[in-house]
């Protein structure tokens, strides 16, 4: 690979940065291609398990948006 | 409806006939698909109304991204093709063919029992106003255009710039009060906006939020009006966070030679003339009814107020004049976007109250295909992705992602559709689920968000349960975010798909429960609001119980004597209670208190002693309208001279034209006592109006009557603001003080003596009144075992805290409980009313369904590996989870379905990994973390 | 996570609103900027005896 | 010591012979003269076998997990907290519980006695102020500050917080000045300092559980280690693994974990695993407020949101 380009598990809640994630596709709005979204219902169920889990299996980071 | 308007009613209650005109689209809702590609091609652009045109939008256009329905429309006036007949490029483009030039104007009848006029108002325009030159200096701005300036989806994405050509960053923001409020010099508004001293100060904070804090805002006002609930919290801490408030009113405004400052020149505190220079000036301007909204009144021949307003009467809070039609929201007066929520269930309950008897005759059946058991059967995994036209595989190289797909584990099938959501295809879809004998279904195709209930009504339709359904976005979250770099978002297409169908052959059936809601309601409370809850509900065909826990119903309204309106509030009491007595619907239970609450929404069971006696109510909602009572204060030698009253003992002595007041040569009225203090830091919101229209009376009765009114902010929000004017031209003397030199109050040779600082002539004044009247603070009912019972949240000053401040006020987040009055906030009488009946109308919402079906994809205990910590029971906002108290698994934790909302609180919590989460199972999120690599 | 050594920009925490796309963009650039100037992650990683562990 | 001693075992006694409780959960002498170990006693004579001194290191509290029966114990001020906790996380009922609250000077670090030692150590004394540790021919006497086990030099809570008798009266509460020094150490460091820190931290580490089963907030029926639906966390002594484990476990006692000290005593392999529970004590201290296990009202830190809880971590 010529260039580092890290994965980033995205875990965004369904009502808030999911919701921002589908309008910046309807804006158009550009970003880098590096995050693999997981939907979840809410940043409650976000539990440190799924950190490290994601981590373990190679995720280079990980990002929780509420 | 959209693009419709009113332009008759005929008929009466009951039965109207409206006559709408639909005025065209020009796009078919039905085909459009809101992808935008018009949008891009479209070559005329046209001030975006919606950002109060700072910025430019296209002839076809949706007004903003989260407008419902999410479907474009053409702007005719601006369109080429329909003003000149040329070039139809969104025709050419329209991926589905949506776009109609040949739309044409009809008229629609319908036939209608109530009618709701909800039609908002409009801002004030300040360009008629020569000395604020808002159309001459671009730095002068109103707030509606600030608002969109620190939007995030604004002309500006939220970043704060000036409006003349350099486009800086402002280092000084002045913000202007009461401009086209409480005027009637320069303009016909004598009422005040009611809400623009709090956006002025929201307004204020963001915009020193988003410049890091160093933007100096400063707030020219004349009262500060921050009666709202949690509003006077909000002043204090916009003060702590450095915002300037400066009590003044600007007159003149100069340009500074050379730059694009203004200078601005008032009189303050002190009396002297001040010059400060700011970057930009904010115009708060007020709501004002719209000059075709007047018109529509004229042809519904409904009364209005003085200021264009709905007329109603204080009981009848959202009835208009003319019998059957209700109003909500800014139309009935200037409001903020919770009472325009009260108002709004409000109207829909009374607009109900006419159309009970024939509720539900006007229903269709739905067909529904029997549901395939695939229990025990592996996994068969249907894939289609979706070219969404060009918007998906202009990007994304969709066959190759479904031909990717058919290598991935238990995937059976894959396919590639041009528009999948459209009908042809979903038939398609259906018939292959039923051919292949699929039994999970991933689309990779547009969001979840908008597109989920179609393709779960699809594989319904195949009779496959619609859980079994995963939606992978490659469209708002790929195609359309990475263009540039197709082969990129292929690869995240692929993963994305991977992580989908590891998701989805995880997936079980869920089965989405059933619940019988009570058909009866028990409203907590027998005062104005709780009546008003009662009656709606009554008339509405529910079985009401009202829960009294004194003698007799009426509460705080026994003891005032009238509305501003000069209606007789004993009288209108009277008659209230009369109408609840009468209702066959409605129980009272009086002398009685709640001793303990069983059960969740729909299946409450209360146990109550009644006269001393123990009695059970099963309950499907209840009403928290537990009220409030005065504080009784213990400053002004309130207690220690029968001369100092309180308000509601003031409204007695009126009441019986008693001799203190009769006799009384001199009256002062002291405002917020007890109310704006560090212990109590809430504006009760009633007291500026009632003192002013006592003082006022006591005017009336007796004009040569020295009546003095003590105050730190007049707060006669809305058209009550035409009382203060009303007062000041009758003479009533109105001091001003601050808290730290609160007046004093002494009893001076026998004689009462008050002394307080007189701002404007910056000296002491010596009153010697023969009645004072304190205007005490509202505080809540105590109430904490209720609250228990349902697990209801409340604040620190003890009122509850509703499901939401802004959209909620009404409910709660326990499902089935609904909050009224002064229980919520302190409020006069008509807000309290219009609130009982909001309750009352949002519980019926619950109440008609007569059964709820909850959601699918809910927690879930396993009893064995439960180690009964209670951290679920703590965490959940819901009181979802409970302890079981009987049973092999008694002591270990279960979760309600119908109360789980599905958020995942507990499941994350909890450490011994005995909760599952339908739909998001651990399993299932580790499966999608494990996919994300290959 | 930080306390182990883990680098603080591996995990990233925000608060965007439904409305707020154009934020989610540019917490999306920043945390993919910040991601790449760290390097891919060794750390937590568990290294499967099948996979190459270079 | 002795008169602690003496006094655990009238009360003992006392309760057992009134049938106010169906068994006393205590210490007695250890075949090793430097442990004690935890005891039944379910009679008056078998209390006669009870004893309290500086080698009670095992915390009780984890021997009365989801008894039915009534239950008298043993407890020091950090035990103590977290028999509030259980109560709290419906372990044991405060009704089934007949509480002999030990006023706690401190225990001896096992390590440090066996250090002094000049051969097999038969018997270790206590009077509070000085230890004797006698043995084949050797006798050494030290002050006991100076052996103290390292949780105890910290400790926030020597008198019990819940007693239904106290076995003696309550001893002054140490003053601390630098409470998490040790996690400040490791907080200067830099991220790679740290990672290795811990790397060789844990390289001892076999995973024989034994800090899990020495701890009383340790009692899901099922551990996350042992979840197989899907068995995310490996079994093995992998580096990750056993990271996995030390952390996420730490992470479970977060708002919960009194520094007992009870997983540090009962390891082999000396591993020093404080460090991850007293990181989130000190989080839970600092952000929060809040020591676990002080209130029966007061259930633990991160069991609950609050509004105004710290959130600058997030955007």
């Amino acid at each position: 690979m010529s260039e580092y380009e890290p994965k980033i598990v995205s875990f965004l809640c369904n009502w808030c940065s999911y919701g921002a994630a589908d309008l910046a596709g309807v804006s158009r709005f550009q970003y880098p291609d590096n995050f693999r979204v997981i939907r979840i219902p809410c940043t409650g169920r976000m539990s440190p398990k799924f950190f490290l889990s994601a981590l373990r299996e190679g995720a280079d980071a990980v990002w929780v948006s509420g | 409806m959209t693009l419709s308007e009113v332009t008759s009613i005929s008929g009466e209650a009951g039965n109207f006939e409206v006559e709408v005109l639909k005025k065209p689209r020009y796009v078919d809702m039905n085909k459009c698909i809101a992808c935008g590609a018009c949008v891009e091609k479209c070559p005329k652009k046209v001030d975006n109304d919606y950002n109060a045109g700072l910025n430019k939008r296209k002839a076809i256009y949706v007004e903003y991204d989260q407008a419902v329905p999410l479907k474009f429309a053409i702007d005719a006036e601006n369109c080429i093709k329909l003003t000149k007949g040329k070039c139809g490029l969104c025709e050419k483009t329209c991926p589905t063919g949506a776009i109609n030039y040949d739309d044409k104007p009809e008229t629609v009848k319908l036939n209608v029992g109530s009618v709701v006029l909800a039609p908002g108002f409009k801002a004030f325009d300040p360009s008629v106003f020569d000395t604020y030159q808002y159309t001459k200096f671009p730095n002068v701005v109103t707030a509606l255009e600030f608002e969109r300036l620190l939007s995030a989806s604004g002309p500006t994405l939220g970043h704060l710039v000036k409006q003349s050509k350099d486009h800086e960053e402002p280092k000084k923001v002045a913000f202007f009060q009461c401009i086209g409020s409480r005027d009637i010099n320069r303009c016909d508004n004598g009422y005040c906006s009611s809400v623009c001293c709090m956006y002025a100060i929201k307004e204020a904070v963001i915009a020193k939020e988003h410049s890091g804090g160093d933007l100096d805002c400063a707030i020219f006002y004349m009262d500060m009006r921050t009666h709202g609930k949690d509003f006077e919290r909000y002043y204090e801490k916009a003060k702590d966070d450095g915002v300037r408030f400066v009590r003044s009113r600007v007159h003149t405004i100069n340009p500074v030679p050379e730059t694009n400052d203004l200078e601005v020149r008032y009189v303050d505190d002190q009396g002297k003339i001040q010059t400060e220079v700011f970057n930009m000036i904010v115009l708060s301007v007020g709501l004002e009814i719209d000059g075709s909204t007047i018109e529509l009144a004229k042809t519904l021949n409904i009364e209005l107020t003085p200021g264009n307003f709905a007329q109603t009467g204080t009981f009848t809070p959202v009835q208009t004049s003319r019998k059957g039609i209700v109003a909500s929201g800014a139309f009935l007066g200037p409001r903020d976007i919770p009472q325009s929520m009260v108002d709004a269930s409000a109207a829909a309950g009374v607009a109900g109250e006419g159309l009970a008897p024939v509720r539900g005759t006007m229903l269709k059946e739905v067909q529904t295909t029997p549901e395939r058991d695939v229990f025990g059967e592996a996994p068969r995994i249907g894939v289609f992705v979706c070219h969404c036209g060009i918007n998906i595989g202009g990007v994304v190289d969709v066959p190759s992602v479904a031909e990717y797909a058919k290598t991935l584990p238990f995937v059976e099938y894959t396919a590639d559709n041009m528009f999948s959501c459209s009908q042809d295809t979903q038939d398609k879809m259906t018939q292959i689920i039923k051919e292949q004998n699929l039994n999970r279904i991933v689309v990779a195709a547009c969001t979840p968000k908008t597109h989920e209930p179609l393709f779960q009504e699809t594989l319904m339709a195949a009779g496959l349960n619609k859980y079994m359904f995963e939606m992978v976005n490659i469209r708002n979250q790929d195609s359309w975010v990475h263009k540039e770099s197709p082969e990129k978002a292929t690869e995240k297409a692929m993963d994305l798909v991977r992580m989908g169908v590891a998701k989805v052959a995880l997936q079980n059936p869920l089965a989405e429960a059933q619940l019988q809601v009570g058909q009866t309601a028990m409203i907590v409370g027998g005062g104005l609001s709780g009546m008003a809850a009662a009656e709606t509900l009554a008339l509405q065909g529910y079985e009401t119980h009202i829960i009294e826990k004194s003698d007799r119903l009426g509460g705080n309204a026994l003891k005032l004597y009238k509305t501003p309106k000069g209606e007789v509030i004993g009288d209108k009491v009277a008659e209230l209670v009369e109408s609840i007595n009468s209702n066959d619907k409605i129980k009272v239970h009086l002398n009685t208190t709640i001793e303990n609450v069983d059960g969740f929404v729909g299946n409450f069971k209360a146990r109550l002693k009644e006269n001393g006696e123990e009695a059970f109510l099963d309950h499907g909602i209840a009403v928290m309208a537990t009220g409030g009572k005065a504080y009784t204060p213990d400053e002004y030698m309130y207690g220690n001279d029968p001369r100092v009253l309180t308000t509601l003992e003031m409204d007695e002595k009126m009441k019986s034209d008693d001799s203190l007041v009769k006799d009384a040569d001199c009256a002062v009225f002291i405002q917020c006592v007890g109310s704006r203090e560090p212990e109590r830091p809430y504006c009760s919101r009633v007291c500026c109006t009632h003192s002013v229209d006592n003082a006022l009376e006591l005017k009336r009765r007796k004009p040569d009557m020295n009546v003095f009114i003590l105050y730190r902010d007049i707060r006669t929000y809305g058209e009550k603001e035409y009382l203060y004017k009303e007062a000041r031209d009758a003479g009533v003397i109105f001091v001003r003080y601050d808290l730290e030199n609160k007046p004093k109050v002494s009893v001076d040779n026998g004689n009462l003596k008050i002394v307080v600082k007189d701002h404007v002539l910056n000296r002491d004044l010596e009153i010697e009144p023969d009645v004072i009247s304190l205007a005490t603070a509202i505080v809540p009912n105590t109430v904490n075992d209720l609250a228990q019972f349902y697990k209801l949240p409340m604040n620190d000053d003890g009122f509850f805290i509703e499901a939401h401040a802004k959209l909620g006020p009404s409910e709660f987040a326990t499902d089935g409980v609904f909050l009224a009055g002064i229980a919520h906030y302190p409020k006069p009488i008509e807000e309290a009313i219009a609130q009982g009946k909001a309750a009352a109308s949002r519980a019926i919402t619950l109440l008609a369904r007569k059964e709820i079906f909850t959601s699918g994809q809910v927690a879930k205990v396993d009893p064995v590996l439960c180690s009964s910590c209670g951290i679920c029971v703590n965490v959940c906002p819901y009181s979802a989870p409970s302890f079981k108290t009987e049973g092999p698994f008694a002591g270990k934790a279960e979760i309600n379905p119908v109360l789980c909302k599905g958020c995942g609180l507990c499941v994350a919590s909890c450490r011994s990994g005995a909760i599952h989460h339908n739909g998001f199972d651990n399993d299932q999120i580790f499966s999608q973390i494990f996919a994300v690599n290959a | 996570m930080e306390f182990v050594g883990l680098e603080e920009d591996r995990l990233h925490f925000s608060w965007i609103s439904s409305a707020e796309a154009v934020k989610f963009a540019d917490v999306a650039k920043q945390v993919a900027e910040k991601v790449k100037v760290l390097g891919p992650n060794k750390k937590f990683v568990k290294r499967y005896p099948t996979k190459d562990t270079e | 010591m002795d008169a602690y001693t003496d006094k655990i075992k009238e009360i003992s006694k006392k309760i057992l012979s009134e049938g106010k409780v169906d068994v006393v959960i205590g210490f007695r002498k250890g075949t090793l003269g430097y442990m004690s170990e935890p005891y039944m006693a379910k009679s008056e004579k078998e209390a006669e076998n009870l004893v309290f001194d500086c080698n009670c290191r095992m915390n009780l509290v984890n021997y009365v997990t989801n008894r039915k029966d009534k239950v008298g114990i043993v407890v020091k001020g950090c035990d103590s907290r977290n028999l509030v906790t259980h109560i709290i996380e419906n372990k044991i009922k405060r009704e089934q519980l007949y509480i002999i609250g030990v006023p706690c000077t401190g225990l001896a670090d096992k390590k440090a006695l066996l250090d002094l030692a000049e051969g097999e150590i038969t018997s270790v004394e206590d009077d509070n102020e000085t230890i004797t540790i006698k043995g084949d021919g050797f006798e050494k006497k030290v002050a006991k500050s100076d052996v103290l086990q390292s949780n105890c030099k910290t400790c926030i809570k020597r008198n019990p917080v819940i007693f239904d008798e106290l076995a003696g009266p309550e001893v002054a509460e140490l003053e601390i000045s630098d409470r998490f020094a040790d996690v400040d150490e490791v907080e200067k460091m830099s991220a790679d300092e740290r990672w290795n820190f811990f790397g060789e931290l844990l390289s001892e580490c076999t995973r024989c559980y034994a800090c899990r089963n020495a701890c009383p907030l340790c009692y899901c029926p099922t551990c996350f280690v042992d979840e197989s639906r899907p068995q995310w966390v490996g079994k093995s002594d992998n580096e990750t693994d056993v990271l996995t484990y030390h952390f996420l476990r730490a992470f479970h006692d977060a708002g919960r974990c009194t520094d007992c000290g009870a997983c540090e005593a009962a390891c082999p392999m000396d591993i020093k695993m404080r460090y991850f529970t007293r990181k989130t004590i000190k989080d839970c201290v600092e952000k929060y407020g809040s020591e676990a296990g002080m209130e029966l009202d007061k259930r633990p830190a991160l069991d609950q949101y609050k509004i105004n809880d710290p959130n600058e971590f997030i955007k």
